[in-house]
């Protein structure tokens, strides 16, 4: 049985370290483009904690949540935005590229639908090898229309591959609502042309998400196939930290964050009287704290050195 | 004339094209609704309506090739790029579809299509997003490249652009977007053509080479080395398809030293590409070997630090001259 | 009613066309690739016969058949094999790249699924200005594995563009049989990712073909939007002029043949009255002078000059 | 030593590896039944099976990605591209994905992988099939690219490519399958190192640098300029990147002529890129400009005569090193 408490403080983890991220961002302490995850957290605490820890967990540049879903320090997370040798990219990926191998955490990936095909070479590698390894891949509502979701869904199908493959519907590719992007009423439509068998989750609700993925990856383990989940969600902020998301009323976003998965799991947890309201703020505050300590850590952690600059284009001696 | 920024430059040479020709139409990720990821389309849609600016998908190849086949049509699109980055994804449209099909049909098709948006490294966006695919489309017999630097060539070239009944790059620059220039009036038509470079200040003693986001860190560095005493002919490409050879011989057989900045990566770059020009065409007369500045070849870090060090710069180009002028 | 002393006939041309044109590359007056559409000619030519003649056509590098059934003369198609400038590419295209604007044949293209984009933009092109002109797009059962296919039916789908995707199934992309490169059981389900109508036709039968397409082509007029097709029919010779086609048994072949569309729709007209065997014989005989009849015009027509190599890089002038 | 055929040695190269190595594995569009379009392949998925070789759909992008992401997870994956105009429609997979990981990792993960396949113009075969690939993938930092001209150089080289922990392209040639030539026994352990070029024939007169289908006219021009008394070196670059400078430079410092004979097309091609690199170290001591021979500037035609017209030949070598010998 999944502990609770741990999906309500990972999703508490995720919102509190975005807070803070922003705060830096707008303080143009952290460059590029940053995507924020704020509103979407039950999908990858959900599904990552209906994973094993040695499941491949690989996503696209909203990547902040799966990471800290994963078990990635928000120190390393903070640090990667700010371009340092902390991060867990040692800061050459920053906010679209996380990696965090030792949590088998494979990216973090930026071109959109592109990493799809790479979750089939993961799942391909534990059907080489015979073992029981699941792949979870994320990705966004607008991806679903790109060549590569295509070939990599066929390909998982036709070669009956351990992977899953996690839709997170937030209604909206950056300013194009879902239905000017994807010809289907339903996404799951989708999974119909791959013979590929498909399920819909409310992407707000962390405890119908674990407790999907947790089926649908014991039934994968049991027997290989691969398995198209449309989580439905929503963005409380922007596309990015440039994006004033003026596509939207305010009223459709208040109506959603009605749906809070954060405040959603609390309000469930007090009545079942698993928490009570001093638990929630100790946990709420150890979130806001270890935020905090990240951007401490990440302003004091070194830049990396302009002598390694050609240190990871080419790695160096062959395999034997 | 008139100070307007090369966004604005963009937007007036579509709007103007747009009305002056029916046929044309706008498409690509965010165009419409949005007014564009970098609101280079902005108010197209209002005056157009939705089938002549047209929001796309996240389907690079699909909108492309679209686009290539509503041109065999008779149709003239622009085909916006969110970022050449992105028209990776589509590469086999834009150098197998585009510029092979005059000769595929012995000269009946021919493709009149902008493929257009910003190109090259911007500012930490990381290896993914940093892309500068001039020299992977120079590559390809049938495509035209325009590289604007300035508000004017912005508007000028893509107005041209337009109009060529070939496949033709316009790759703009996110850096450039909210730099401002001087361009005529709206009433007066502004056409600059394809091919011609510009002498941007002459000089006597070393030709310096660039396009796009290199021009200005070369302006500037010509003006530091005039206080050295050093006489810097600075050449604009503005195309580097065509790629204006009378323009560079004619300034290099007087100066007989030759730097080119480039925004790309070096090798199999463009730098390389006009090296080769010059050393063949005016061996006897160069006193120096051409110098290239281009990126490091490393995939583009993140972090800041690194990536300016990867990036051209004017300290570079001030190095690379004073190496030419053996001082 | 369309003619079927036609339909037959134009099969016929297409069959004895490409009998002539193996014999020369045989004794290798043609070079490069050179892919015979023997036994898929019900395919074309009920397809085509069902649309208007200014209709879109565009299909992949297997595109004899589909000149010869739009019109383009034997004379010409055949000089493009020899890459005489009397070809319907003047020589330029080769057999993988026909073209014949006067028929409105949009080519022959030779990267798979690379001309279903172009497709829907031919499409596009009749929605922009108004006109209810269609566009045919065939190609093969590979092709639905490729990137282009699905970009290029979502947005044929999202934007309710007048197209017919015509998949002529002859179940193999060059050795691999179609089972092992699609996940999906019907290619037909392959629609249902966008939410697309489609039909299953016996690409063996052109009078089935033809009705079918022209019921498909009268709702789209009347109201445009995309169709797809799967059209059961099958290659008699190998993929490609160097092809043994050794992935095949001869009995699979000869099952095949017994199903032959000029055969078929022969029989059907003789036990309907409705042409005698004289009347067929003559019909071949004129199929036959005019395929010998194109060799010799081939071999007579003078070559490109050297001179026009840079001819048809960039077409002069822009347009006013 | 014997006389093998260049598919055969490719074959000998990947056999070899796969019995080494259980993680190396082979996919791509007909690999397996069919025993490879070109049947380099032939034999391999008798002896090692439906998992380790891999018939894949036509969705280059699909299994380019597949075996990339096989590869993060610690696999040895060789692709087969059909012919690399076909890896063009997964060009982003080739140039995004797999040379930027190491990077964007901060170095977590490294991609031994091996693209490989006939690159080049074949024979007539038209505009979209007849791609030279070698200048867009080298301008990508972070990928290694081979291309053997002979059975030794095609085994070799791919063994070693195969052995890398980088991303290595095998630009091999149709044209070339079928030639023969000598090979060690199987039983000695055949490796060449990337990056290493070879001299194919000593000269003093004239450098003709050339690499995969140049290198045999290379050869019988360097012949023919013998019975004319120039001295040709040949040498055959065997890889394009590592580009084996010191070769070159060394060579050419002797010489003090250049050409260099490619197979692609010159905008922004290897040539420009050897060229520049000459004339920069080897300023003082050249006698004459670097010339390249290259393909003429236009899509591929299908037409025999202008195809020969369109591609390098002996003829136009010859002329070009008549030329840099002022004869
Ligand atoms: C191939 C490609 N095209 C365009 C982009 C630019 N882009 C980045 S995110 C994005 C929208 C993606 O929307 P969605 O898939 O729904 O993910 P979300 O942002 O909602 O998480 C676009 C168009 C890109 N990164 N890659
Ligand atoms: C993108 C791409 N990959 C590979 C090829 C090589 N190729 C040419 S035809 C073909 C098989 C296509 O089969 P199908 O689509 O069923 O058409 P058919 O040949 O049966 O008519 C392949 C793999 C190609 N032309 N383009
Ligand atoms: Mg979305
Ligand atoms: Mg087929």
């Amino acid at each position: 049985p999944v502990d609770e408490l741990d999906l309500l403080y990972r999703m508490l983890l995720i919102r509190r370290f975005e807070e803070r991220a922003s705060q830096s961002y707008q303080q143009q302490k952290i460059g590029g483009f940053c995507h924020l995850y704020i509103g979407q957290e039950a999908v990858a605490v959900g599904a990552v904690a209906a994973s094993r820890d040695d499941d491949y967990i690989i996503t696209a540049y909203r990547d902040h949540g799966h990471a800290i879903a994963r078990g990635t320090s928000l120190n390393a997370c903070m640090a990667e935005l700010y371009g340092k040798t902390t991060g867990c990219s040692r800061g050459l990926g920053g906010s679209m590229h996380y990696f965090d191998r030792a949590n088998h955490m494979y990216g973090g990936h930026a071109i959109v639908g592109g990493h799809l095909p790479l979750a089939t070479g993961l799942a391909f590698a534990s059907k080489y090898r015979g073992e029981d390894r699941c792949t979870l891949c994320f990705f966004g509502d607008g991806a679903v229309n790109q060549g590569a979701f295509h070939e990599a869904l066929n390909l998982a199908a036709l070669w009956k591959l351990p992977v899953v493959f996690v839709c997170e519907n937030n209604l909206f590719g950056m300013g194009t609502h879902v239905e000017r992007a994807a010809s289907v009423k339903e996404l799951t439509n989708r999974a119909k042309g791959y013979d590929m068998p498909s399920m819909i989750f409310n992407g707000m609700d962390v405890r119908q998400v674990h407790d999907g993925l947790r089926t649908v990856l014991d039934a994968i383990r049991r027997r290989p196939h691969p398995y198209f989940v449309e989580a439905r969600t929503y963005r409380y902020r922007g596309h990015s930290m440039s994006d004033p998301a003026t596509y939207r009323t305010k009223e459709e976003l208040e109506k959603n964050k009605e749906e809070d998965p954060i405040a959603r799991l609390k309000s469930e947890l007090l009545s079942e009287g698993k928490i009570d309201e001093a638990k929630f703020q100790e946990m709420d505050r150890e979130a806001r704290r270890l935020s905090t300590e990240a951007v401490r850590f990440a302003e004091e952690s070194p830049e990396p050195a302009l002598e390694s600059l050609h240190d990871n284009t080419f790695v160096s001696g062959a395999n034997s | 004339m008139r100070e307007i920024s090369y966004r604005q430059a963009l937007n007036e040479a579509m709007e103007e094209e747009m009305q002056r020709d029916a046929n044309v139409f706008l498409l690509g990720e965010e165009v419409a609704e949005y007014n564009g990821a970098y609101k280079v389309s902005q108010g197209l849609l209002e005056k157009f309506g939705p089938l002549r600016v047209l929001d796309t998908p996240i389907s690079e190849a699909g909108f492309a090739g679209l686009a290539i086949g509503a041109a065999m049509a008779g149709l003239r699109p622009v085909v916006e790029f969110m970022t050449f980055s992105f028209s990776l994804v589509a590469f086999d449209q834009v150098v197998n579809n585009a510029p092979n099909m005059l000769t595929m049909s012995g000269g009946q098709f021919h493709i009149p299509i902008v493929f257009r948006g910003p190109n090259g490294p911007a500012h930490q966006l990381g290896a993914t997003h940093s892309h500068a695919t001039e020299p992977l489309y120079a590559n390809a017999p049938g495509l035209k490249i325009a590289t604007p630097a300035t508000p004017r060539d912005a508007k000028g070239l893509l107005k041209t652009a337009i109009r060529d009944d070939n496949p033709v790059l316009v790759l703009e620059s996110e850096l450039l977007y909210n730099t401002s220039g001087t361009v005529e009036d709206p009433e007066l038509e502004l056409l600059i053509p394809l091919g011609k470079g510009e002498v941007k200040r002459s000089g006597t003693d070393v030709t310096l080479i660039c396009y796009a986001q290199t021009v200005h860190m070369a302006m500037s560095a010509a003006e530091y080395m005039a206080t050295q005493g050093i006489s810097v002919e600075v050449l604009d490409l503005r195309s580097i398809k065509p790629l204006d050879l009378d323009l560079i011989f004619s300034s290099v057989s007087q100066t007989h030293r030759c730097v080119i900045a480039e925004q790309d990566r070096p090798f199999c770059g463009v730098g390389a590409e006009i090296a080769y020009r010059i050393q063949r065409e005016l061996f006897d007369s160069l006193d120096a070997p051409v110098l290239r500045v281009a990126q490091e070849e490393v995939p583009m870090p993140y972090n800041e630090k690194l990536e300016s060090a990867v990036l051209p710069s004017e300290e570079k180009i001030l190095q690379a001259v004073t190496q030419v002028c053996y001082l």
